[in-house]
């Protein structure tokens, strides 16, 4: 599922289109953009759930949440709280027009029959080949617990990922290999961090765009080839 | 991203020659009659046609297949006493069948649509629709490997269809149309009505509107 | 999915029910009859489907067809008649309050889940071991179709069959050994005929009755050991 | 044989020690509280529990498992806030936990219903999740070979139901209810109403009640 190839680009050319790294909802707002129009997304839970925030009623995007329902609206306040209508992370959200609920079993035939065009996850660490971990530590005391996550890593069209790009100790999260337990192979696509976004090419890994940092400067915080 | 189109030749002008396309219907019921006739005026050619049976009497899919537009059926039951023109083309060599138990032929659909890869099945066992087949035994029965079905495009019938492409049917004519829906990579509907967003009631769509393409309203 | 052993029983003693052969309303109506309060059935095509008319109102039957509804009605008359409504057989029919309609994998699923308490089929032929040979006479010019067949044969937690126990040129069609094609492996657990009722059970085949003819006449038209 | 209970204690009367027991709910909608508690009551245990989860709080599905009546696990998500029942008696030794991820959770739970032996799917495939199982290359993935889950009993909470035992629900508490209620021998169903055969219409029906054996009304 890696992007068509963009060889015809010449590599290491990517802008600094920011003078500082992004905030969170700069990210948010930077993904919701970039959703093609019509489109049928899954925003797992957490940070990613943010893009929601930003989506533009011409975009004219659909939101599916792993527990039954396409046509999410925004998280529910007040008297809107409905304890029978809850998104992926449990919490109360609305129904849109147009909106249809459906069982387990058929939410997740949606998902993974490469129905959704897009979802956009939170990780630990993603590989140079498109590798994702972000389900398990791997430390030996966890309790582990994978929800819809393997299944949105395998059958969305395209899978984002939205993180910082270091960890709190300095280190890419971006990585040559990942360390962490995979949570899928080779499925994302894209990789969107406060300091870059990185496209996961056959070719490689592409900068599409720095913020706060020139294209060399990325290059020296990561063990990963960049084009 | 969902189109509505104005005629039935405009909603099926992008079938392509040699395309696998799935048909909803069992019997009449749930045939989508004018989509099948504008595939038929499309002159689309060299088709894989899927669909219960094989085409009755001298309409719909029984005059794709008699204009030899038909290369493969893949279907459960092609023998009828009215499916003269599939009959024909099947005494002179001149149409494929794949023969499929059609409990088989929903469930292969239905795992093409989820992304299932294969799934054993008791379904055949031991009979020579299951010749050459992987078998193994699980759950106390001896099973067989099936494949899922996929299609390049469906065409199917619903009653209504809302803004946002989702639908509901009516009565037995449901049948394949959601499996089909969601197995193609194109679906192609004719509905009775289209009501605005927010016309049906959440808690009823049957086929939600992720997997719709082109809706055409008829009649 | 043989019939629970009855060799409490001693063999050869089935009764003569009947002083003739059945007519096939009455073997509809004893099949009718045999059906347990509550079940939900599966009538395949043809003769099976007399069997709707015997049932009665304080059996609370539910009838499935294959091609998406449970809590099918009689046979449509006149203004009755909608072409969206149909049977296995394609022929219209009514609906019951309580039905329900559901698309083709959920019909099949039902039927192959083991969900359905009994279907009752036509046949070919029927081994001693519960073979069952309905959808291909093996002829070489006919034109094959198999429908539903395999899969209520499989399926159903019981599975009935009705015919004639002699073919068109005078053969017993209960046989050691299928020659037809069959349809399913071990799957029929009664055969009701006109001249007996067969239980296929893990000892034998066992007569339950006869009509018009004693054990003794009935065993000689076969070449099956009955018991 | 579809039976109406007066009671919570008497619909799940004949739940054995040992019993492999699935849950419908995800999160707190659909859950069936009332159910579950009368199951505490009831004294079974050695219980296999399917669940999406593994417990919340101090309630439910968590206090099974703080008493101890939970042998074993069979859930996508034990892990959260409020799993301290779980926590502990994991870290403890005292649960087996079976981690699925939740897709497979509801393919196996579904096949289970429909009859279906083993599928393969890209699921987990390279994942820990998929250590040991069987794999092959399959519509141009790797794909992981998955088997059904069973139940003896489902335990499942629905908006109303009709005389038949046809079933609706309400909004995501949908959930895990329908493909529980097929895949289980014996499904017991709380709902909010019960209302005459004839009163829900044949098109909404969600479960049939074909996979309906006991339904107690509550609240």
């Amino acid at each position: 599922m890696a992007e068509t190839s963009t060889s015809a680009v010449p590599s290491g050319t990517a802008q600094k289109t920011s003078d500082t790294p992004l905030g969170r909802d700069d990210l948010a707002r930077l993904v919701a953009r970039d959703i093609a129009p019509g489109s049928f997304v899954n925003l797992g839970i957490g940070q990613p759930t943010l893009v929601s925030n930003y989506l533009t009623e011409e975009q004219n995007i659909t939101l599916h949440t792993e527990n039954g329902m396409l046509g999410m609206g925004p998280e529910a306040k007040g008297d809107e709280i409905d304890p029978d209508l809850i998104n992926a992370g449990k919490i109360p959200v609305t129904e849109l027009p147009g909106a249809s609920y459906f069982h387990h079993a058929d939410s997740f035939a949606m998902m993974r029959g490469g129905h959704l065009d897009v979802c956009v996850l939170g990780a630990f660490q993603v590989s140079a080949k498109g590798d994702l971990a972000n389900w398990h530590t791997g430390a030996p005391d966890a309790i582990p617990a994978v929800g819809g996550a393997m299944d949105l890593a395998t059958g969305a069209k395209d899978v984002y990922v939205m993180m910082t790009l270091l960890s709190k100790d300095g280190k890419s999260k971006l990585v040559p290999q990942c360390t962490y337990p995979v949570t899928g192979v080779g499925c994302v696509t894209r990789v969107y961090t406060d300091k870059a976004v990185f496209l996961i090419t056959d070719d490689g890994v592409r900068v599409r765009e720095t913020f706060g940092v020139t294209f060399e400067e990325l290059a020296e915080l990561m063990d990963v080839p960049l084009r | 991203m969902l189109e509505f189109k104005d005629t039935v030749a405009e909603a099926v002008a992008d079938v392509q020659d040699g395309s696998t396309v799935m048909i909803g219907g069992f019997g009449n019921a749930g045939q989508p009659f004018e989509l099948i006739d504008a595939l038929l005026q499309s002159g689309a050619r060299d088709l894989t046609v899927v669909n219960n049976n094989a085409g009755q009497a001298d309409e719909g899919l029984a005059l794709l297949i008699k204009e030899g537009r038909v290369r493969k059926m893949i279907c459960s039951f092609p023998r009828q006493s009215d499916s003269w023109h599939f009959d024909a083309k099947y005494r002179a060599g001149e149409i494929e069948l794949e023969l499929v138990p059609q409990g088989n032929l929903a469930e292969r659909i239905r795992a093409a649509g989820a992304g299932i890869g294969g799934f054993f099945t008791p379904t055949g066992y031991g009979t020579m629709l299951a010749e050459g087949k992987e078998t193994r035994f699980l759950d106390g029965k001896w099973q067989v490997f099936e494949t899922p079905i996929h299609a390049d495009v469906a065409l199917i019938k619903a009653l209504k269809a809302d803004g946002k492409g989702n639908l509901v049917y009516r009565k037995t004519a449901r049948n394949f149309g959601p499996i089909m829906a969601a197995a193609a990579k194109q679906t192609i509907v004719q509905v009775s009505e289209v009501v605005p967003v927010g016309g049906l009631d959440p808690e009823n769509v049957v086929t939600p509107g992720i997997y719709v393409n082109t809706i055409v309203k008829v009649g």
